[in-house]
């Protein structure tokens, strides 16, 4: 039997991970990718209560399956406009759409 | 009309604001009669409910039958009684002198300004406007309720705001314009936490529940001082006094009609007039009280002196407009709200008197340095004749009006303030002095500026009428605090038996022991002024006219005007100068344009945190969640 | 299980209604007619759906485990659908020349109400958070529809990638509160939080401040704010505008369900969290907003102020204090929605934002002048306008709340904020128009629009009882 | 699914590179933990446990340390298929497939769609700034932070429970169906938004 414990240290390594992909990477499809990890993250987090804490009701597999969801069509929006801002800007690094500030 | 419906007063010019603003393109003349009508009016009303006044008093006491000086139903209620605000309004001695000082000098501005403001692009504009600040004027001065009086206080900001800035062409008007609106807002804030915390321990916004309740201790002393010096610093900052005075003379920027009106016989004295409301929550403590007092002495020495280098004739009037101010909150201070409303009825007409005079200057010489006149009083002989009462009240020589109220004020002094006598009758004395000042460079002499005089011409009867009327009251109004004149008026005596402090009424009694020391003060101030602005024109006539051997004496005058000069200019302008760098340094860049310009630099600096860039903004959330979290946790173990 | 669909019919009109405009837009070519028909229909359905929220007033009954449709529900599905009529309303004739899907534009604004009213009527962690996504992905698209404008995409990019770290954020903290809690059910979650309250564990605790943070975004709190003044220069003008309105009060709804419902036994755990972030807000929102040019950016950074005062309410939450937010949430969506129409209507004209681009406007078109001026005004809070009541209410309910030095600086604060609305007023009223100085008129629905909600405004300003009832009786479902 | 999608030559030198790196990760742990199964002092869903463990990480950190941007990626889907394998350990084979499915699957290629089509493929150099110690602290410090959150949890001495998928359909779509129903919704807006936005805005197009 593995401790549920086990679990929750992936899952917070994870976040902690993704968040630090977040804040250093420079390339927007990176960071999306990052915030990929924090929301795997999560599904780890919500499935492990569910199966450990809340078997009778499990709710947290069905807030799984909706943040897998969920997250999976964050991706296609965030391509989408990661595509537009290479046309108008021929880069997909943040550092080139900057021009909004102060 | 009786003082039960004394709400219909600031309804009138509020409809003619409305009626004015909508269609003063289609009215003929742009509507000026509709503005004038509607504010004779209100005098009209206005002498009405103060004749309904005068016959609620019974054995020489206020006894108005219960309810018949007040009005008022439920504005607001909200949680049954929670929060409860009435709209009322409340009718004294103090209503009558603030509503006919109001609706009076109203009226006499309203009928300059059409020859003052005549073929102005904005005339209908204006005279909307005007009538939006008479009616919020009235209404400030009418209501019981501290929510509404709030609310008043803010349209007469708000209106003097656009009034100031009413030639916004100019930069310096439109400047001046929000430096008055955000330094008068300052104090403002003060008065709505005064509001709150009155009401916090209180549940009502009720003025007259709220000197009940005070005076039965429903507050603790600190609580209530700490509640009485915000309140006060809303008066400070619509009242000029230090150190929120710094808008007034930019205020001069607006038509001077709207000076006359707003900053110097209504709008300024709403402070006094607040204080005065209230004074009986202030007789219980007495730091506040003196707060009061000493906020006014500083500001009356201080305007006085830099009345004295000021050289724009509106800017001298502003000044001394402050330094009165100063006077009031003296007396108020001293806890004489009959002192204090005396003072404030004669200064309105006189100082109004004043303003309107300059106004008719400045309309015949478009000039209003004082160095470019001159010489005037050949031109312009019923302004100079006007402008001279106005002056003489002003500096208070027996018997202008500004002689017996003035009186007032240092009679309290003498028994209560010693200290604060000595320093009042200085500035009295100054006070003559830049007033002759004024006198003497605008009107004798010789022209300085030739063109401007040689196109000076007197200015219609729509403009000479208030003067005449103004300097009329300028010289009389003063005897109202004889009980013998204040019968005749059909009031059950003096002004000291109608506006009484502490519920108790006086007598007016003339006493030489103040009054003569203070008028030969005040002669001297203004002989002195003669020897120095008399301007040698005047000066070399009366040579030739009188004796030769007077010459010799002439000369050394002019000897003693060296002296003079060197005393006003090392001493007196020495002390004014440092007063003026002092406001300028201290006041006005550190403390009240300084403050704006702290937070413009704190608003510099954080918005380049907003870099733009997506990974920057991250990391402000994960510090912000970080320091969230890790606070929690701390926190929770 | 059986649900009463009846309770939602709003939200089924409004999605019915959206469909119907993607399909008019197709068909739109084919039979010739012009855009109108497409804001005419997203009209009509918004109205239709205003119209099924006020008839559903009074109701009090659950929908499952999941949504409750109660007084609470209802005051903001009433303001949701009246704001996103207003939106529509305004965004007419700059939608023809400044958007590159019209269908796609309304289809938006009709479908992230539906996400807005979930989230003030949720009564579970799930359904709160999908309702929070529908009304977010609506908006990283409306916020990049602008056409031909690279700021457009730039501001989308900025919001769809910090709103995907805000989403795992609040899902990171939602699942630690669910770890605690054993449930996500609001009903169960605060039973299990009374248990801990005083002594939560340390995992409440930190899922506790990763929601807040999470929602902090949402509601552009600071240091969360980032965003804001980007994505709403970027946006395009009506999105703008739905931004500081829609968007903001549904993140206030939900966070008043889920801080007066499940965290409420953790009080105190939360309460510092909000007043920390309330005086940054308020104090960072209101002194940047003094350096700002462009008029999207002050209107941003003002709202952030004015999230700041929002905050207050919330720290001092109590039955009063949340009708007092109510109110002046209400206050401020009107006053904001009347800034930006006539703003809207300068902007067609112009075709300029920078707040140097308003001179002259009190000569060239004096109505419009006095719109903004008075919408201004009031959102510094100006007596006689609703600005004054409303923020009146909440600083006294934050004060009686015991947190007198939190209203004593929001006054402070409110006071700064005049500063910079006068900068506005100012180039108005006190200078010359610098280009094209001759008269224009509005369209005849801009002079409707502005003038109703001007006198809204007004009657809100002089005489709030009544709403302040309706907010009174809103905030009762809460704290029954 | 992703063994369909015919992926251009320059992918080639990557996979191999990960292959190789994923292998020089997991040969030593899986060592280590067949050691530790042997002397008995893990059981054997344990060893499985921490084989994932470290693949999940080593991907993690791979997606947010490489340069390449396509090694990136593909550390990605060793994460992601790392975490599907998690699933299993909690007995949700139904969360495990999905996640197969929809990330190891449909994600990864959209990612992979969005490199090639904004010319990432051969970007080698991420110019990530001076942010990076902040970063690393963040980093360090969010760990932290949840790891004293978990420690100074108590939790209960029990085994994760096998849920049904028949239990669990008829959960989601008896109480969910409204959930189900928005998140249609917002399907629905992300799928055809992005449709929109990322079509370039042509001419003729304006004009229809």
């Amino acid at each position: 039997m593995i401790p549920i414990e086990n679990f929750l240290l992936l899952s917070a390594l994870l976040f902690a991970i993704g968040f630090y992909g977040v804040l250093a990477r420079r390339s927007a499809i990176l960071i999306l990718m990052s915030v990929e990890l924090m929301l795997a993250a999560v599904s780890i987090n919500f499935i492990a209560f569910a199966a450990y804490m809340d078997p009778e009701a499990f709710t947290g597999l069905i807030f799984a399956l909706f943040v897998i969801a969920i997250a999976a069509a964050e991706v296609g929006l965030a391509l989408g406009i990661v595509l537009r801002v290479f046309r108008e800007r021929r880069s997909s690094m943040v550092d080139d759409a900057s021009s909004l500030k102060w | 009309m009786t003082m039960e419906q004394v709400w219909l007063l600031p309804a009138i010019p509020a409809g003619v604001f409305v009626i004015l603003s909508l269609f003063n393109r289609v009215l003929p003349r742009r509507g000026d009669f509709v503005a004038v009508l509607g504010m004779g009016t209100v005098v009209v009303l206005a002498v009405l409910a103060i004749a309904d006044f005068q016959g609620a008093f019974h054995d020489g006491h206020f006894a108005p039958a219960p309810g018949a000086n007040t009005y008022e139903f439920t504005w607001v209620n909200i949680g049954d009684g929670v929060l409860r605000i009435m709209f009322s309004t409340y009718f004294d001695a103090i209503t009558a002198v603030m509503v006919f000082v109001v609706s009076f000098v109203a009226l006499m501005v309203f009928l300059f300004s059409i020859g003052y403001m005549h073929g102005e692009e904005r005339y209908g504009w204006y005279f909307a406007v005007l009538s939006l600040f008479a009616g919020a004027m009235l209404l400030l001065v009418t209501t019981n309720s501290l929510i509404f009086l709030y609310l008043a206080w803010e349209g007469v900001g708000l209106t003097s705001y656009l009034l100031i800035g009413f030639y916004w062409e100019r930069q310096s008007a439109a400047e001046a314009a929000k430096k008055a609106f955000i330094t008068t807002r300052v104090g403002d804030v003060g008065f709505l936490i005064g509001i709150i915390l009155l009401w916090r321990v209180a549940g009502t916004f009720d003025i007259q529940e709220l000197i009940h309740l005070a005076e039965e201790g429903a507050f603790s002393e600190t609580y209530l001082t700490v509640s009485m010096i915000f309140l006060f610093m809303g008066a400070v900052g619509k009242s000029a006094q230090f150190p929120l005075h710094v808008w007034l003379p930019d205020a001069m920027e607006g038509p001077t009609p709207v000076s006359a009106l707003i900053h110097a016989a209504t709008m300024v004295v709403a402070g006094v007039y607040l204080v005065a409301r209230t004074l009986p929550i202030f007789d219980l403590v007495p730091i506040a009280q003196n707060f009061v007092l000493y906020t006014g002495l500083f500001t009356a020495v201080m305007a006085a002196t830099q009345g004295l280098v000021a050289n724009d004739i509106k800017r001298v009037l502003a000044y001394s407009t402050v330094s009165q101010l100063g006077f009031m909150f003296v007396a108020l201070g001293l806890g004489s709200v009959t002192a204090a409303m005396f003072h404030l009825l004669t200064h309105a007409f006189f100082k109004s008197l004043l303003f309107l005079g300059s106004g008719s200057v400045i309309h015949a010489t478009h000039q209003q340095e004082v160095e470019h006149l001159g010489g005037l009083w050949r031109k312009l002989p019923i302004t100079t004749v006007t402008f001279s009462i106005g002056s003489l009240a002003l500096a208070g020589i027996v018997p202008f009006a500004g002689f017996w109220s003035k009186d007032e004020i240092l009679l309290e002094a003498f028994e209560l303030n010693p200290f604060a006598y000595a320093v009042l009758a200085g500035t009295a004395a100054l006070t003559a002095l830049y007033t002759t000042r004024v006198v003497l460079l605008t009107f004798a002499g010789r022209p300085r500026d030739q063109h401007a005089y040689d196109h000076a011409h007197e200015s219609g009867p729509i403009m000479l009428l208030p003067l005449v009327l103004l300097a009329t009251l300028a010289l009389g109004s003063g005897f109202v605090a004889f009980d013998g004149v204040g019968r005749a008026l059909g009031f059950v005596g003096g002004i000291g038996q109608v506006v009484t402090s502490h519920g108790e009424p006086h007598s007016f009694a003339f006493h030489p022991n103040i009054a003569v020391p203070a008028t030969v003060l005040a002669l001297l101030a203004i002989g002195a002024g003669f020897e120095y602005w008399g301007g040698n024109a005047i000066r070399a006539e009366r040579a030739r006219q009188w004796a030769p051997e007077l010459h010799a004496l002439l000369v050394n005058r002019y000897y003693m005007d060296n002296l003079y000069q060197a005393f006003i200019d090392r001493v007196v302008l020495g002390l004014a100068g440092i007063v003026a760098r002092f406001e300028k340094s201290v006041v006005n860049e550190s403390g009240v344009d300084g403050g704006a310009q702290t937070l413009n630099w704190m608003g510099f600096r954080l918005k380049f945190l907003q870099t733009g860039r997506i990974p920057n903004y991250a990391l402000g959330m994960a510090l912000g969640v970080l320091v969230l979290s890790i606070f929690a946790l701390g926190g929770g173990e | 299980m059986t649900h009463n669909y009846g309770l939602l019919a709003p939200e089924f009109i409004l999605f019915g209604f959206a469909m119907l405009v993607v399909a008019v837009d197709t068909f739109r070519s084919q039979f010739k007619v012009g855009s109108a028909v497409l804001a005419a229909t997203a009209g009509v359905g918004a109205l239709a759906a205003l119209g099924a929220s006020v008839a559903m007033a009074g109701v009090h009954e659950e929908f499952g485990e999941i949504l409750v449709v109660d007084e609470f529900t209802t005051f903001f599905r009433i303001l949701f659908a009246a704001t996103v009529v207003v939106v529509i309303a305004m965004s007419h004739e700059f939608v023809g020349k400044h958007i590159r899907h019209p269908g796609e534009f309304y289809s938006l604004l009709l479908l992230s109400t539906i996400g807005a009213t979930f989230m003030a009527a949720a009564r579970e962690l799930l359904t709160a958070y999908i309702a929070i996504e529908v009304l977010s992905f609506s908006l990283y698209v409306a916020v990049s529809l602008a056409k031909t404008d690279p700021r457009s995409g730039e501001a989308g990019l900025k919001y769809v990638l910090l709103g995907g770290v805000a989403s795992a954020m609040l899902l990171y903290g939602l699942s630690l509160l669910y770890g605690s809690g054993g449930s996500t059910s609001y009903e169960v979650l605060r039973e299990a939080f009374a248990e801990q309250a005083g002594e939560a564990s340390a995992l409440t605790l930190v899922g506790l401040a990763m929601v807040i943070g999470g929602l902090a975004f949402k509601a552009s709190a600071v240091p969360f704010h980032m965003w804001t003044p980007d994505a709403y220069e970027g946006a395009p003008l009506p999105i703008t505008a739905y931004l500081s309105a829609t968007s903001k009060a549904a993140t206030f709804a939900l966070l008043l369900r889920l801080l007066s419902g499940p965290l409420e036994p953790l009080i105190e755990d939360w309460r510092w969290m909000l007043a920390t972030l309330s005086v940054a807000t308020m104090v960072v929102g209101n002194l940047v907003a003094l350096q700002q040019h462009n008029i999207k950016r002050l209107l941003a950074y003002s709202s952030i102020g004015q999230v700041g005062f929002m905050l207050m309410a919330l720290v001092a939450l109590s039955d009063q204090s949340t009708s007092a937010l109510l109110l002046h949430l209400s206050g401020y969506l009107i006053t904001n929605l009347a800034v930006f129409t006539a703003v809207i209507a300068f902007y067609n004209r112009t075709g300029r934002e920078e707040i140097e681009d308003f001179r002259g406007l009190a000569e060239t078109q004096p109505y419009l002048a006095v719109v903004i001026t008075a919408g201004l005004f009031s959102l510094s809070g100006m007596p006689l306008l609703a600005g004054f009541a409303t923020k009146f209410l909440l600083f006294q309910a934050a004060a009686s709340g015991g947190y007198l030095w939190l209203s004593g600086l929001a006054v402070v604060m409110s006071t700064i904020s005049l500063y910079y609305y006068l900068q506005v007023v100012k180039q108005m009223y006190f200078f010359e128009p610098s280009g094209d100085a001759s008269r224009w008129r509005l369209t005849p629905s801009g002079y409707v629009l502005t003038a109703v909600l001007l006198v809204v405004m007004v009657i809100v300003g002089l005489y709030f009882g009544p709403l302040y009832e309706v907010a009174d009786t809103a905030a009762g479902a809460l704290f029954a | 699914m992703q063994e369909r999608t015919a992926l251009p030559p320059q992918f080639d030198r990557p996979i191999m590179l990960g292959g190789l790196l994923a292998g020089a990760v997991a040969t030593p742990l899986l060592v280590v933990l067949v050691a530790l199964r042997v002397v008995g002092l893990i059981s054997s869903p344990e060893v499985v446990f921490w084989m994932a463990f470290g693949v999940v990480l080593a991907g993690a950190l791979g997606t947010v340390m490489l340069s390449n941007i396509v090694h990136a990626a593909l550390a990605l889907v060793f994460t992601l298929l790392g975490i599907a394998a998690i699933y299993l350990l909690l007995g949700q084979e139904f969360l495990a497939l999905a996640q197969v499915l929809v990330y190891g699957g449909g994600v990864t290629i959209l990612i992979v769609f969005g490199l090639m089509l904004t010319n990432a493929t051969e970007d080698p150099i991420v110019s990530d700034g001076a942010q990076k110690p902040f970063a690393f602290g963040v980093g360090i410090l969010l760990a932290l932070v949840f790891a004293v959150a978990l420690l100074g949890h108590h939790w209960p001495a029990v085994g994760p429970a096998v849920i049904s998928g028949a239990e669990f359909g008829e959960r989601l779509f008896g109480e969910y169906t409204l959930a189900i129903l928005t998140v249609g919704v917002l399907l629905d807006i992300a799928l055809s938004g992005a449709l929109l936005i990322a079509r370039p805005d042509s001419p003729e197009e304006s004009a229809e």
